[in-house]
């Protein structure tokens, strides 16, 4: 069961990238050729990898393996259950599909970034940086608890706060760089808060351990509220890390990274680990939590999308349509479309990646020039680029026999279904909007950048194909976003491999009745997620999602080549006429204002407040005492009065104040000191008559 | 008891005289020596109490021996007092108590 | 193993290096700083012997028999007459899994310091000499098992550093000098109060069968030596234990430094030099924390129990208030300072949860934030003998010109900010998982998580600030890291990483002792109902 | 009878009876060698080791002596264990007092009379001697006399020194007055009691009779007297000024001697007066005719207060230092106020530590005050490095007089706060502890003078090997005794006793 050369392959798939992060590390720049010995280790951690994905979709399908080791034990005081802290990894086809990708696209990205990143400064450091995320994010992909997915959580967010960040010396690039880590804190902190309510309950991080508790019956603070509360809060953590709304803000702005990055990234793999995340903890969902979740998800596509109609900057419309497609595949897991939401974190990866690769082509054949308004007719100088461009567009429209469509109209048909079910209906209703939107932001893109004229003749003339090292790879993405690797049949998203064969659904630990009715399996005594009512809806869903899909592909198409091909229609006019609508999407509905006024200038006006209070109100617990105690110094004596601020201070004042009257009283004259005596004596007497 | 007759309260309102007396003249007087005086008056006042508890409370010879060595140490602290206030006459050329307060903060 | 009095060893040494130090030619600074290297090596060495015949398996606590190195001889012995009793005084040395990491810290961290005040010019044998002095007042605290012992130590501190700080500290020097004094002498008299009242409440049977009132902590913690009318007995009904027990916290809270005794550390922390910034938060402050673990909890387990609420409290406030305050700085080492502070807060709650988990996380912060706090005020001290500046924003661009620096800083920051895979991380995950699963600081506990994010925005921000942008000219001057500072850097961060990846190291060390503290309070906290005997 | 008398003198009045014998001898070595000051200063020296050691040998004894009277079956003198310990502390400050004498510079001038100075500290000697065991309120009131007589000319014994004369007009004035006060309070309770024994009106004060009132009024008066000695705020007015203008050696001298002998009156005067018995816990239990703990607690909480406060603002130091002996001295009033054998105890080791930091600090001070020739804060500056072994003395000095450990200083607190918590005096206690971190202001301000501020100057203070070896023997018992205090409690503990209680 327990196959040890999967643990080896796994092993080795997992720490050869940081070997590669640790080899430019310790060489201190001394080594000039360093990055070769990086990528070397990343080709053998790719091969490792396709020996797993071997393993798992065609040797031995269905078979789990795990191995774990105790990482950290002790007791808890007597009659506690022992902590045992246990990390482990756990390979099934999930996990060995998106570790294959992961690798690929790493390992493209490697190649492509040769090239890309020549003659750059730090160029072994940014080979090394991509190592350490190469290896954090396959320790999310690979792990079989949530304490090691909050760990490499973290990490992957370090190494994004690297990459982004790679140019530091460009403020923008510095300012993205801590945005992004510290947006995805706020999910972290919530994903935290959930992994603790289930380790309080389960006292274990395991996540098979953590079912098995639910699934007898155990609840957290014994509340279903509480179940939900859990998977809410980590869900948080994925609403970070992918970007979902309201903490999309820090990914248009991580774009301020190598594009090869934002490729790899924050496109194909680390945002999509939030997604990954909610397909493991997708059995311990509640129905509130997957309606919660799907309407985030909906919302953020919905969202996102309508941003990227208006952005010039080839990476923000990437960034923006990343986005709204991670919002999807939320959105198609809170439908509990599972297998679909994987689906499409796959396809979505190559294509998207594909689609970063070739702007970072095209980025840099404009020699750094990324505002599509200036572009134009490139797809004359740059056919390669230009014919898988056009590839993943397609692929991301959902246009049949590309990858995207299968993906896609699963989702869309899960949604459709789920509203059927439950009424709930504005998420499909955001789903099948995006749709439109998507493909016409997408096109406009491809348009404004491929066809028509120049609009920068100069750097126009300058434009040139890439090298093959960065060719390469956009053939190798173009052609897996072709249907005929994930199914045989391009217009059946159902009988592609992944829903078919490769995904098992898993079916609900939560209680039944907090639980969708169609998604309780018990009664039927089904080991899958879908019983048989679910699976109607999604039958009577497929034609006119694909209808429906099919037709705003067109309209949106059709919109596309009236704008920008054929000019029947001004875009400028149009934004002219609705200056309102077109400032909110182009300065994306004002999230940034928002934060940047309301949160960030709120806490950091509060910082100085709080210390203002430190400085004069605690440390000098009246201030005007610490004044008053230097004034009278100075007009009282020369010498420098020891005064502590402080409770100290105060007490200081205090005495000091007491001390200067009680000098007074020492006139030198001996007969007032006698006087005094006498008075003294007359008080002791009263005080002690008895 | 007789009313023509000198009883102890005579001796004890005499006393309680003198010693106010000494007490306010040490505190008034700027003259050091009169200060002095004030004190021999209070050390005094003590002596009549002395020897008027001693000669009618019946107790003894104490109070009388007390008042013996009281008068001896007066002489003694006069005679103490008077030099160092000498001494003062030679640095300060005033013998006014008030005067004298360079020590002081 | 048996024979040979490590603890005395490790206690003393530096006393003999003072000494040895003393009687040294001033004219040859090398020849100082050599034995005040010398010494704190071997006693970097002793720690390491001890520790590898550490019993793993042993409670401590409140049994003196799972004590290990103990040593205890009487000190004072004083025959009193029937109106006084007998006085008895123990030198009664001992550790436990809680002693032994701040045994361990106290000594690395000296040998740091001792490294980086190799550029101590001023006065060099005043500074050795003071600074090995107080290095023994530090390790006697931990391995004191006597409270008037603890306190002869405690108090030996305050003199060292005074002057150090005093001496060669900077512009403010005299103030905050004199302000750590007064602050720490104000705390430590309300210790000496409890101290004294405790030892009029409990009695300690002697090996002849005879009792006398004693200052073992060790008796002290066990009920049954209380007498019926002691003030601190907890069979007086008229007892004063809370508010001894209030008076001990604050004497050690002011240490730590909690909310609102606090404002000494930012100010003794600017003007010190950095070797006793070093030790200041590297040691000095776990002090408050460990009285508090070593004879707040054991000896009042009943009010530790009833007041753990406003431990947590002043734990999250800690946090909270002090993150906030650090982002509002503009001097780099007031910055890190109060980040000081916020991190003490994790310990704080820790404590409150009286579990094993949360007493584990907080014991091992106690020793991951002496290393980290160490390493960043070792990483303030490299710039500003540098630049002699400390203000956040006249720096900039500072990665490109120190590369190796930036490095080090970068691996210290992010400890700090609790990155995975480095110390910070762990001690705080098990002061949450603690502090989460006891019901009554739960709600606090959730409030202290936005110190996670309020401690990267304010590291992030400063590291921002100093770091990245475009290199400026004036800076242009600066070089790399030297070798001594390499040495200085290297040891703390492979002891971040490492108990990062593998914490169990130091848990192992410490969760044995923590159990049987928790099985203690358990279950003698509700003693104080059941009346007099 | 004759006989009884005299074997009575020479078997408890050795100390009395050499120093007595040692005035004259002075008086006459004056005459014959008068050029010669360091023979005098040795003839004292030796009077005096030989006074320490027969009052040592007569450790243990108790005995009253001079009888008054037929039928009176109490001395006028009581020989008693208490009073041993304050003979051998006044005598040992005495014989550090005349190796200050030595070496002070003050005492340099050829206008010095050597021979007049042993006479008068001889005498002031004899009197605190003969206090500490006088049990009559007669020989209480003329030893107090000899004392006072005595001490007033010392403070104004520089010839030709305004500061000095002023200090001992005020001195003698306030003397006088002060005595005169509570020789009427004596007279007064002579009239209620009929006896001038402390004994004897402890008999007569168990009869309810007594009117309170009165008694309560002559207390007060006595108690100015006693206040006078001790420097107890409200009578302390003197202090400061007196401390200031003397001579640092007789400061020094009236800060530690003087007020031992002061406190041993109290104490006697309490505990025979007016106490019924001696629990067997250790506590005093009282006649119910004046509440003396009361009394004593507020007295010397405003001593500490007073003192401690107003000391923050001296810029002399042997002033500042004045005011700490008034705080000093309210911690060891709050020692009695106790009013138990724990009490005693702490008090008396808390002299005894008191004695050698005090002196010390004094000590120091001169031997700064010998060449910079003022005491001024100032002078201190950067004396850490012009003379390292001076400022680390003197630190001690200071730190133990703040009470931290690992100094004599905090043994002396530990026991008074032991004795207190022992009596349930928790506020007194807080109070008194408060006021030490209020004392530490002062006293650090001088080390932070010596070590944190530049000199203004460069002149030297330099320092002979003697003058350290000698301040070192002061530094030595208050390290050692804060370290392992064991022989110096138990030693206090044999002195506890005062004869009948």
């Amino acid at each position: 069961m327990n196959d040890p050369l999967i643990l080896y392959a796994s092993l080795i798939t997992l720490f050869l990238p940081v070997a590669g992060f640790a080899l430019v590390t310790f060489s201190l720049g001394r080594i000039k050729k360093v990055f070769i010995g990086e990528i070397s280790l990343m080709a053998v951690s790719l091969l490792s990898s396709v020996y797993i994905l071997i393993d798992k979709l065609f040797l031995h399908p269905g078979v789990t393996s795990v191995f774990e080791f105790s990482w950290i034990s002790f007791a808890t005081g007597t009659g506690n259950q022992p902590i045992n802290v246990k990390l482990g990894i756990s390979v099934d086809s999930v996990t060995a599909i998106l570790m294959f990708a992961v690798m690929l696209i790493s390992f493209l990205v490697h190649l492509f970034s040769v090239e890309y990143m020549h003659g750059d400064k730090r160029f072994n450091r940014y080979f090394g940086y991509l190592g350490l995320f190469t290896f954090s994010m396959l320790g999310i992909v690979l792990t079989h608890n949530l304490l090691m997915m909050y760990i490499f959580w973290e990490l992957v967010g370090l190494s994004s706060y690297l990459l982004i960040g790679f140019w530091f010396e460009k403020d923008s690039a510095a300012d993205a760089a801590k945005k992004a880590f510290l947006v995805n804190r706020i999910g972290d902190i919530g994903m935290f808060l959930g992994i603790l309510i289930l380790f309080i309950t389960y006292g274990t991080f395991t996540f098979s351990e953590i079912f098995a508790g639910i699934g007898s019956g155990k609840l957290p603070f014994d509340s279903e509220g509480w179940l939900t509360a859990a998977g809410i809060l980590v869900f948080l953590g994925a609403v970070g890390k992918s970007a979902q709304f309201p903490l999309h803000v820090w990914l248009p702005d991580a774009m301020e990274g190598p594009t090869p990055v934002s490729a790899l990234i924050h496109a194909a793999t680390m945002v999509a680990a939030g997604v990954y995340l909610v397909i493991r903890i997708f059995v311990m969902l509640t129905a509130d939590a997957m309606v919660f979740i799907a309407v985030i998800g909906a919302l953020t596509a919905f969202i996102s999308a309508t941003i990227a109609l208006t952005q010039n900057d080839i990476k923000k419309v990437l960034a923006y349509s990343t986005i709204s497609q991670l919002g999807y595949m939320v959105m198609s897991l809170g439908v509990g479309a599972y297998a679909f939401a994987f689906f499409h974190l796959i396809t979505h990866a190559f294509f998207k990646a594909g689609l970063f690769l070739g702007s970072g082509s095209v980025i840099h054949a404009m020699h750094h020039e990324q505002d599509i308004r200036n572009m134009g007719g490139l797809r004359k100088k740059m056919p390669v680029t230009y014919f898988s461009f056009l590839a993943y567009t397609l692929a991301i429209c959902g246009i049949p026999l590309t990858s995207g469509f299968l993906s896609k109209d699963g989702i869309l048909a899960g949604t459709y279904s789920f509203g059927l079910l439950t009424g709930h209906w504005l998420i499909p209703i955001l789903g099948f909007s995006v749709v439109l939107l998507t493909a016409f932001y997408m096109f406009r893109l491809l348009f404004k950048t491929f066809h028509g004229k120049p609009a920068d003749l100069h750097k126009y003339e300058h434009a040139h194909e890439s090298p093959f090292l960065m060719a390469m790879p956009l053939v190798v993405l173009a052609v897996l976003s072709v249907f005929f690797w994930y199914g045989l049949n391009p217009a059946s998203p159902d009988s592609a491999w992944f829903v078919s064969k490769w995904i098992d659904v898993p079916a609900k630990v939560v209680p039944e009745s907090s639980n969708f009715s169609f998604m309780n399996t018990t009664a039927t005594g089904g080991e899958s997620l879908y019983n048989a009512e679910y699976t109607e809806a999604q039958h009577h869903a497929h034609f006119p999602t694909m209808i429906m899909s099919l037709l705003f592909d067109i309209i949106a198409i059709g919109l596309a080549l009236l704008f920008y091909i054929y000019f029947k229609l001004n875009s400028r006019k149009l934004a002219a006429a609705l200056p309102a609508v077109y400032n909110f999407s182009l300065r994306k509905w004002y999230f940034d204002e928002f934060y940047n006024g309301v949160i960030v200038k709120g806490t950091l006006l509060f910082s100085s407040v709080l210390y203002a209070f430190d400085k004069y109100i605690i440390d000098g617990i009246v201030n005007f005492s610490a004044y008053l105690t230097k004034l009278i110094s100075r007009v009282s004596s020369a010498f420098d009065i020891i005064f502590v601020d402080g409770l100290v201070n105060f007490t200081a004042y205090i005495n000091g104040f007491a001390g200067k009257h009680l000098r007074r009283i020492q006139t030198g004259k001996v007969q007032t000191y006698l006087v005094l005596v006498l008075f003294a004596l007359l008080t002791l007497i009263i005080l002690f008559k008895p | 008891m007789e009313s023509m007759s000198v009883g102890l309260t005579h001796f004890l309102v005499l006393s309680s005289l003198l010693f106010s007396l000494g007490i306010y003249g040490i505190l008034t007087r700027k003259n050091a020596v009169l200060v002095l005086m004030g004190v021999e008056l209070v050390l005094n006042s003590a002596n009549i109490n002395f020897i008027a508890f001693s000669r009618f409370g019946n107790f003894g010879y104490d109070g009388q021996l007390m008042a013996l060595f009281v008068i001896v140490l007066a002489a003694a602290e006069a005679a103490i007092a008077l030099a160092i206030v000498l001494n003062i006459y030679k640095s300060f050329h005033n013998v006014n108590v008030d005067e004298i307060d360079k020590l002081k903060e | 193993m048996s024979g040979l009095p490590i603890l005395t060893l490790l206690t003393f040494i530096p006393v003999l290096g003072m000494l040895i130090i003393l009687v040294l030619p001033k004219e040859n600074p090398k020849n100082i700083k050599i034995t005040a290297l010398l010494m704190t090596v071997i006693q970097v060495v002793l720690a390491g012997f001890m520790m590898s015949g550490f019993n793993y398996n042993a409670g401590g606590i409140f049994d003196q028999a799972s004590f290990q190195f103990v040593e205890k001889f009487r000190w004072i012995e004083i025959e009193g007459g029937s109106w006084i009793g007998k006085i008895k005084i123990d030198y009664f040395l001992g550790i436990d899994g809680i002693s032994a990491p701040m045994v361990l810290l106290t000594a690395i961290i000296s040998l740091i310091a001792v490294i980086s005040s190799w550029k101590i010019n001023t006065s060099v044998k005043g500074f050795f000499a003071l600074f090995l002095l107080l290095d023994t007042g530090m390790m006697g605290v931990f391995v004191s098992l006597d409270f008037f012992l603890f306190y002869v130590f405690w108090e030996l501190m305050l003199l060292p550093m005074y002057f150090l700080i005093g001496i060669w500290g900077g512009p403010r020097k005299e103030y905050a000098a004199i302000k750590f004094f007064i602050y720490t002498l104000l705390g430590s008299i309300f210790i000496l109060l409890v101290m004294i009242g405790l030892y009029f409440s409990a009695q300690e049977v002697l090996a002849d069968g005879s009792k006398v009132y004693t200052f073992n902590l060790l008796s002290l913690m066990d009920k049954s030596n209380y007498t019926a009318d002691g003030i601190l007995s907890p069979f007086n009904p008229a007892n004063l234990r809370l508010i001894a027990y209030i008076a001990m916290f604050a004497g050690f809270a002011i240490k730590i430094p909690m909310f609102p005794f606090h404002t000494w550390l930012p100010d003794a922390h600017v003007e010190a030099p950095t070797p006793i910034s070093v030790i200041l938060a590297g040691v000095l402050l776990k002090m408050g924390t460990y009285g508090i673990l070593r004879i707040n909890y054991p000896i009042f387990p009943e009010i530790t129990v009833q007041l753990a609420w406003y431990i947590g409290l002043f734990g999250v406030i800690n946090i909270v208030y002090g993150a906030l305050v650090a982002m509002a700085q503009s001097d780099f080492k007031r910055l890190i300072a109060y980040s000081s502070i916020s991190h003490m807060g994790y310990v704080l709650l820790g404590m409150s949860s009286l579990s094993v988990a949360g007493i584990n996380g907080a014991v091992l912060q106690m020793f991951n934030h002496g290393t980290i706090t160490a390493m960043l005020f070792l990483i303030v001290g490299v710039i500003y003998d540098r630049a002699h500046t400390r203000g956040i924003n006249d720096f900039g661009g500072l990665a490109t010109q120190l590369p190796m620096y930036t490095g080090f800083v970068t691996v210290a920051f992010f400890a700090a900010i609790g990155l995975p895979g480095l110390s910070g991380f762990i001690s705080e995950a098990f002061v949450f998982i603690g502090a989460f699963g006891y019901e009554p600081v739960r709600i606090l506990t959730m409030i202290a998580t936005s110190g996670i994010l309020l401690g990267a925005g304010y590291m992030l921000w400063t590291l921002q600030r100093i770091f990245f942008g475009e290199k400026k000219e004036k800076w242009a001057s600066l070089t790399d890291l030297d070798t001594r500072e390499y040495i200085m850097f290297i040891p703390l961060t492979i002891i971040i990483f490492l108990l990062g990846v593998y914490p169990s190291i130091m848990l192992d060390i410490m969760s044995t002792s923590v159990n049987s503290l928790v099985d203690f309070i358990s279950n003698n906290s509700a003693l104080s109902s059941f009346g007099g005997i | 009878m004759g006989n009884i008398i005299i074997n009575d003198l020479w078997s408890f009045l050795k100390p009395e009876i050499f120093i007595a014998g040692g005035i004259f001898i002075i008086l006459l070595a004056d005459l014959v060698i008068r050029d010669n000051r360091k023979a005098i200063h040795f003839t004292a020296l030796i009077i005096l080791i030989a006074a320490f050691a027969s009052a040592l040998l007569q450790m243990g004894t108790e005995s009253f002596i001079f009888y008054l009277g037929k039928g009176n079956n109490h001395g006028l003198l009581a020989v008693d264990p208490m009073s041993t310990f304050i003979k051998l502390i006044t005598i040992f400050s005495t014989i550090l007092i005349v190796i200050f004498t030595i070496t002070s510079e003050e005492f340099k001038g050829s206008k010095f009379k050597s021979g007049e100075f042993y006479t008068l500290l001889f005498g002031m000697l004899l009197g605190m001697l003969l206090l500490s065991s006088g049990a009559d309120l007669i020989i209480i009131y003329v030893s107090l006399e000899l004392l006072s007589l005595s001490s007033y000319v010392l403070a104004g014994f520089i010839a030709g020194s305004n500061r000095s004369s002023e200090a001992s007009l005020k001195y003698v004035i306030y003397g006088a007055t002060s005595s005169g006060i509570m020789l009427f309070g004596i007279s007064i309770l002579y009239g209620l009691t009929g006896t001038t024994n402390l004994y004897a009106i402890h008999t007569i004060l168990v009869s309810p009779h007594v009117n309170y009132l009165t008694l309560g009024l002559s207390i007060l008066m006595i108690f100015i007297g006693i206040g006078f000695k001790i420097s107890a705020v409200p009578f302390h007015f003197w202090t400061p000024d007196v401390y200031e203008g003397s001579p640092l050696p007789v400061t020094a001298y009236l800060s530690v001697a003087s007020k031992a002998a002061g406190f041993a009156l109290l104490i006697r005067f309490i505990k025979v007066g007016f106490i019924s018995s001696v629990g067997t816990n250790g506590f005093w239990n009282f006649y119910e005719n004046f509440d003396w703990q009361l009394f004593l607690i507020i007295l010397s909480i405003a001593s500490m207060t007073v003192g401690n406060l107003t000391a923050l603002w001296q810029n002399n130091v042997k002033r500042m230092l004045a005011y700490s002996s008034i705080a000093h001295a309210g911690y060891m009033l709050l020692a009695i106020a106790v009013l138990s054998e724990k009490g005693m105890l702490a008090f008396l080791v808390y002299i005894a530590i008191y004695m050698f930091m005090n002196l010390g600090a004094f000590y120091a001070v001169m031997l700064v005050a010998n060449k910079k020739g003022n005491e001024e804060i100032s002078s201190f500056a950067g004396l850490g490095y012009k003379n390292p072994y001076l400022a680390f003395g003197l630190s001690i000095f200071l730190i133990s007089l703040t009470g931290i450990p690992p100094t004599g200083g905090f043994i002396g607190k530990l026991y008074l706060f032991i004795a207190l918590l022992d009596g349930d005096m928790y506020w007194p206690a807080l109070i008194a502890l408060l006021n030490t971190v209020i004392s530490l202001y002062y006293y650090v301000r001088i080390i932070k003078e010596m070590y944190l501020t530049k000199a203004l100057d460069d002149t030297t203070i330099e320092t002979s090997k003697t003058e350290l070896t000698f301040m070192f023997a002061l530094v030595a018992p208050i390290l050692v005794f804060g370290i392992y205090f064991t022989p110096l409690v138990n030693f206090c503990t044999n002195f506890v006793r005062i004869l009948g209680f």
